[in-house]
């Protein structure tokens, strides 16, 4: 399935560089194609390619057709800067990515130098504060995500203590450190500290010390198939939660992977393709028709990217390929779906590239993700 | 024919060398970045191919070296040490490191000590990540600065590509005086038979822990080097990956041939660029092209050049490290 | 008491997952001398195999299954020796070591290109019911597995050393060229240990991917792993990788809960070394013959 | 006068097996002392022993009466004893040269000298030396690798002379090479001995060479000396020929 896929979007790219006829804008999408992190960088980069290819079928940016390039950065971060810099040698009108939070870091001082707005998928806090005035973020820094999940904790499950799981890698780390920040300016007692691996599959050791925490709360925070694991081990065990996480321990893959294990599961979902918005919900269906596989928060990531360059080139430059412009025009700008229905949601950019966005409360009941409530946009 | 090969050599080396010197001005900065990294490896696969491909002792640690002259380059030079200074530590660092951790080589041999070490890399990882007040975890130490050379800056690729080149040049000048001393002829001696180098007074420990420290020096300083180059750093490239990259260098390059490494870096660095064209596949076009070499040229494409250029076609097996049929565990004596 | 029952417990089944790639391992190395670094990606790889027969051409469980053994013997038995190990043979382990890592990342990639980075669900041998033994909750797939991967070594034990063929075998692999003057059909024995490796994963794969899920980065983690089993345990013996894979699970759980989670890995790498400095036999192996 | 080496009551075991039992003798300067004795008597363990390649169980070794049991062979060949061992031991990749410049070199300066030394560690000519007395002129710059057996044979035992050692223990020097190697091998070494003074203890299983060699003749049996004296009389001992026509 996956092959006949590749092979279409092959000869996407050789039938676009094969039409030089008409005016081409050029993008690039850096991001971990391949590595640990593929799948990150992989949704994105599906995300980015989907809306290219709805853009180009509408007759592109302005009427210029997206000439698409996409740099593998392998998750390493010599090879990042490597292809970010070939990236930006071919002089593109604006750059998607990169996805990891570290690859975002080391390409930093090359986007900086070159002026190039890059739409970035990494979320750790400190990369709007790093002096980079053209980056731009898709979805929310942890900054702003996890004081909502710390007052959900407070306010909703009155947690007093709260026993942390979290992947030590770049996602989860970066996530857990600032968790634990806002936890304790709300003075929530941190029970048990629990860090694991990529790519771990036992986690029986892992879930006897939550268990022996006996907290009032669990906090899960992994990647989908680590979240699915820990789940079904905390079941095994008998852990009683509640469980509560993030996006991707709400994740319809989790749910799946989890099968019942995963039912109660509550939090706060900063972005995703199960948020009951018509526009994300057809989007959702979109990709899953063009991929074969359900889009997580980086799809939506990847895709409301492109079509940000789109929205703003077309309405606010007048059409006019200017990045500067472009940079200078995102800031402090807000799209809503009304405006663009690429966005999917109505987001809007501060002036250091961080962004606001409605967010949701969600809770698996019956093996899906269900929204409990919708939290407003922090500007408001 | 013997000259004609030697002609060839040279030949070949000097136009190495003039397009080495000419790159820069036939490439975008992307070309220059990549040139600067097959640099930046060549001198680690240079000191590897001293451990193993003339002292014949199997590491797979390189890359914790590489790592550990980085964060020490990272840490020291954010908080305002000259490079210099902590590129001579880097080096010296790992020099002492590498000896020490030469000593199981005096004890086990072959797949054995490539598992003890491969188990120093994973460690040495693990220390990166976890230990964030040193290393700032998986965070990374950002704006590492690029050194200055009597009040010149290196800041900008082109300059900063000279002088690692030229940091190339002197170590590969010092490597091969090494190797043509009868330091070079000990570690051979001590790869191609310890027992009987040690029945000539050839102090096979010393030569085994100088080797081991030597390489890892020049892995500190490629670190070094590695943590200007891209000026910033967190743990993922110091993984066991790049220690497995670095032997392929040296073995793919020919192990125990003076130029070996660079051949290998050029596998290794330049080869997945090339390949890019493939788009998705390039990775897959990278590991197969790898296979297909080692299948046809399994002493290397010097070992192979070699044997296509030595007239006499004896079953030369070349000068790998190879195991024998019944790899002993611990080295008879030592 | 009961946390370390189920520790215990937990760590053997995982243990059990490690061994039976460690057990394949350590048979190319005693026939052939061949390390094989892709030895993590020929367990992910065949139940890939499975799923593109159960979805690509909508064969049933089973019989995708017996495709996939039969597809696995082809590829990563018969076709890994004649491609890859027979021609570097004579060169040593090194090039071959360079050409098996060259093969991981193929298998990889190929994996992630051609179906995706996902993980996907794998259909379970057993219900994921519990069982409950001492106050510890064990998972009956956990046990099965655990109890596979025992009589799978018991029954290649008792093929190696009470049929003519696995004799033949066993003399290959403690000296060749004395098998050979005795008349054994070296080469034939050297494919079949192939063979049976390209079971003894295919056999893993199905065991352990209802767990573990399918995807492509599946081998790394796993191949770390059957290595430290294997050495622990003995490098040239086949008991000593069960014996390896097992101890590697149970110190893991118990490093995670009483030493560090960050550092879990420490343990079980300091083992190693110990282990290969002042035991470098391994647990069970045979000191082999040196020649001095 | 003090012999230049003793072995007292050596002994080394291997699990339960004694492959050297107790063995005790002198070398005196200047002699060829052969050790003989049928297979698996203990010859080369008790080599190995003597030379610190395999530590000895019991017993003690005296190089002109200075302890030297437990020294490791790299130190006890810089005190100048040097050996060649059964089985061919070369190093195949470097020149025939290089390969004499190496069994030198550490004799020469410190490990510092060594490296920024001369190459060749002022050797090329005392190798040079060496090639033109073994006859190998014509293979200096020739890899060791690509010699005949026997030429390789001689360019072992070359080594071994090359750092102008004391004493010398030749682990069987004619196995293998054809008779007029032989013959010539034979005579290098009664030079060395006749012009150098080198003390030699030889190991061989060719009756002949060894007769005609050595003079003085040590006899193994299972790990224990069974007999001693010069050829004439250790070929009469009935033990040594029971100990022979026993196996």
């Amino acid at each position: 399935m996956k092959l006949l896929k590749s092979i279409a979007s092959l000869s996407a790219l050789a039938l676009m560089a094969a039409t030089p006829a008409v005016a081409q804008v050029k993008l690039a999408y850096i991001g971990e194609i391949s590595g640990q992190l593929a799948v990150s960088g992989g949704n994105f980069r599906d995300g980015v390619v989907l809306a290219v290819e709805e853009i180009n079928a509408k007759g592109g940016i302005a009427g210029q057709r997206i000439n698409l390039t996409l740099y593998d950065t392998q998750t390493n971060p010599g090879v990042a800067r490597a292809q970010t810099q070939k990236a930006l040698d071919d002089n593109p009108y604006a750059v998607l990515g990169p996805v990891l939070s570290g690859n975002v870091k080391v390409t930093m001082p090359l986007f900086i130098q070159a002026e190039m707005p890059h739409f970035i998928g990494g979320e750790a806090a400190d990369l709007v504060t790093l002096g980079d005035k053209y980056l731009f973020r898709t979805s929310f820094g942890q900054q702003i995500g996890m004081p909502k999940i710390a007052n959900y904790i407070r306010d909703e499950i009155k947690a007093k203590s709260i026993a942390l799981i979290w992947v030590n890698n770049d996602f989860g780390k970066t996530g857990r450190d600032n968790l634990l920040k806002e936890l304790a300016s709300r003075n929530i007692r941190l029970a048990a500290d629990v860090s694991t691996e990529a790519g771990q599959v036992d986690f029986a050791a892992d879930i006897v010390k939550l268990k022996a925490a006996n907290a009032d709360a669990v906090f899960v925070y992994s990647n989908e198939e680590e979240c699915a694991r820990i789940m079904r081990e905390a079941k095994r065990q008998g852990l009683k939660g509640p469980f509560v996480g993030d996006t991707t321990l709400l994740s319809q893959k989790t749910i799946e992977l989890a099968a019942d294990a995963a039912e109660g599961v509550q939090g706060h979902v900063g972005l995703t393709s199960d948020a009951p918005l018509k526009e994300v919900e057809e989007y959702k269906a979109r990709f899953q028709k063009r991929f074969n596989y359900v889009s997580d928060h980086n799809g939506i990531k990847g895709y409301t990217g492109v079509y940000a360059i789109k929205y703003v080139t077309e309405k606010k430059l007048g059409g006019k390929f200017d990045r500067k412009a472009l940079a200078e025009a995102m800031r402090g700008l807000t799209i809503t779906p009304k405006d663009e229905p690429g966005i999917l949601i109505e987001t809007t950019w501060d002036q250091n590239g961080e962004i606001d966005r409605i967010s949701f409360l969600a809770e698996v009941v019956g093996g899906k993700q269900k929204i409990t409530k919708i939290l407003p946009k922090i500007g408001k | 024919m013997m000259v004609s090969k030697k002609t060839l050599a040279v030949a070949a080396m000097a136009l190495s060398v003039v397009f080495l010197l000419v790159a820069p001005f036939l490439f975008k900065p992307y070309g220059v970045f990549i040139l600067s990294t097959w640099v930046v490896m060549t001198i680690a696969a240079i000191g590897l191919n001293l451990t193993l491909g003339y002292a014949g002792q199997v590491s797979l640690a390189q890359a914790a070296f590489v790592g550990i002259g980085s964060y020490i380059t990272a840490y020291l030079t954010t908080r305002g040490w000259p490079f210099w200074s902590t590129y001579m530590l880097a080096g010296t660092s790992c020099f002492i490191v590498g000896w020490l951790l030469g000593y199981p080589a005096l004890r086990v041999q072959h797949h054995y000590l490539a598992f003890v070490t491969l188990a120093f890399n994973t460690l040495v990882y693990l220390i990166f990540r976890n230990e964030e007040w040193l290393t700032r975890g998986i965070y990374g130490i950002m704006n590492i600065p690029r050194p200055e050379v009597l009040g010149w800056s290196m800041a900008k690729p082109i300059p900063f590509y000279y002088f690692l080149l030229a940091h190339l040049a002197l170590i590969s000048a010092a490597t091969w005086a090494l190797i043509q001393s009868p330091w070079g002829r000990a570690f051979i001696a001590v790869r191609e038979n310890p027992i009987r180098a040690l029945s000539l007074g050839v102090d096979t420990r010393r030569y085994t822990l100088m080797a081991f420290a030597l390489g890892a020096g020049l892995g500190g300083i490629s670190g070094s080097l590695y943590a200007a180059l891209v000026q910033f750093i967190d743990p993922t490239p110091f993984a066991l990956g790049l220690s497995l990259n670095l032997l392929l260098m040296v073995i793919v390059g020919g192990s125990g041939y003076f130029f070996g490494p660079f051949l290998g870096a050029v596998v290794a660095v330049l080869l997945p660029e090339w390949l890019r064209f493939a788009q998705g596949y390039y990775l897959m076009g990278y590991a197969a092209l790898v296979m297909l070499l080692m299948i046809f040229c399994p002493t290397g494409l010097l070992g192979f050049a070699d044997r296509l250029l030595t007239p006499k076609a004896k079953s030369d097996s070349g000068p790998n490290p190879v195991l024998p049929d019944s790899a002993a565990p611990q080295k008879a004596a030592g | 008491m009961a946390d370390f029952i189920q520790l215990l417990i937990a760590g053997l089944a995982t243990g059990g997952i490690y061994a039976l790639a460690a057990v394949g391992f350590t048979l190319l190395w005693q026939t052939s001398q061949t390390i094989n670094f892709a030895q993590g990606e020929f367990v992910m790889l065949p139940a890939f195999f499975v799923l593109i027969g159960m979805s690509f051409f909508g064969m049933p469980f089973w019989l995708a299954c017996v495709a996939a053994l039969i597809l696995s013997m082809i590829t990563l038995g018969f076709m890994f020796k004649k491609l890859l190990v027979d021609p570097m043979l004579n060169h040593g382990t090194l090039p071959l070591v360079i050409a098996t890592i060259g093969l991981a990342i193929l298998m990889k990639e190929g994996v992630r290109e051609f179906y995706g980075a996902d993980a996907w669900p794998f259909p379970p041998l057993a219900e994921a019911t519990n069982v409950t033994v001492l106050g510890a909750a064990l998972s009956l797939q956990s046990l099965i597995i655990l109890g596979i991967t025992i009589g799978a070594v018991v029954a290649l034990q008792l093929f190696l050393s009470g049929t003519r063929t696995g004799r033949q075998m066993q003399a290959t692999a403690l000296n060749p060229s004395v098998a050979r003057i005795l008349g054994i059909p070296v080469e034939r024995m050297i494919l079949y240990t192939f063979l049976i490796n390209a079971a003894l994963v295919m056999l893993a794969a199905l065991l352990i991917t209802p767990i573990y899920l399918a995807k492509f980065s599946n081998g790394e983690l796993l191949g770390l792993y059957a290595f430290i089993a294997a050495i622990i345990g003995g490098f040239n013996q086949m008991r000593g990788a069960i014996v390896g894979g097992l101890v590697l699970g149970v110190i893991d759980n118990f490093t995670a809960v009483y030493i560090s989670t960050q550092y879990r890995l420490v343990v079980p790498l300091v083992f190693l070394i110990i282990i290969i400095l002042f035991r470098p036999q391994g647990l069970l192996g045979r000191v082999e013959e040196r020649t001095v | 006068m003090t012999p230049v080496l003793e072995v007292r009551n050596l002994r080394k075991t291997f699990g339960g097996i004694v492959a050297v039992d107790d063995v005790s003798f002198n070398v005196n300067d200047g002699e060829i002392l052969g050790i003989i004795g049928p297979n698996g008597s203990g010859k080369s363990t008790l080599f190995n022993c003597i030379l610190g390649q395999l530590q000895p169980s019991a017993g003690e070794v005296f190089l002109h009466g200075k302890a030297v049991t437990r020294t490791r062979p790299c130190d006890l060949n810089r005190l100048g004893v040097s050996r060649t061992f059964q089985l061919l031991q070369i190093f195949p990749q470097l020149t025939v040269r290089e390969n004499l410049i190496l069994a030198g070199q550490e004799h020469q300066g410190t490990m510092l000298s060594r490296l920024f030394g001369r190459r060749d560690a002022g050797l090329t000519g005392a190798a040079n030396q060496m090639i033109e007395f073994f006859r190998l002129g014509h293979l200096a710059d020739e890899k060791a690798g690509g010699l005949s057996y026997g030429q390789q044979k001689l360019l072992d035992a070359a080594m071994a002379f090359m750092a102008g050692p004391r004493l010398v223990l030749l682990d069987e020097p004619a196995g293998g090479v054809n008779l007029t190697m032989l013959q010539s091998l034979r005579e290098r070494l009664r030079a060395i001995n006749a012009e150098q003074g080198a003390t030699f203890v030889v190991i061989e299983h060719n009756m002949e060479f060894v007769m005609a060699l050595c003079t003085r003749i040590v006899v193994l049996a299972e790990g224990r000396i069974i007999a001693e004296g010069d050829p004439a009389d250790v070929r009469r001992n009935p033990k040594v020929i029971e100990a022979y026509l026993g196996h």
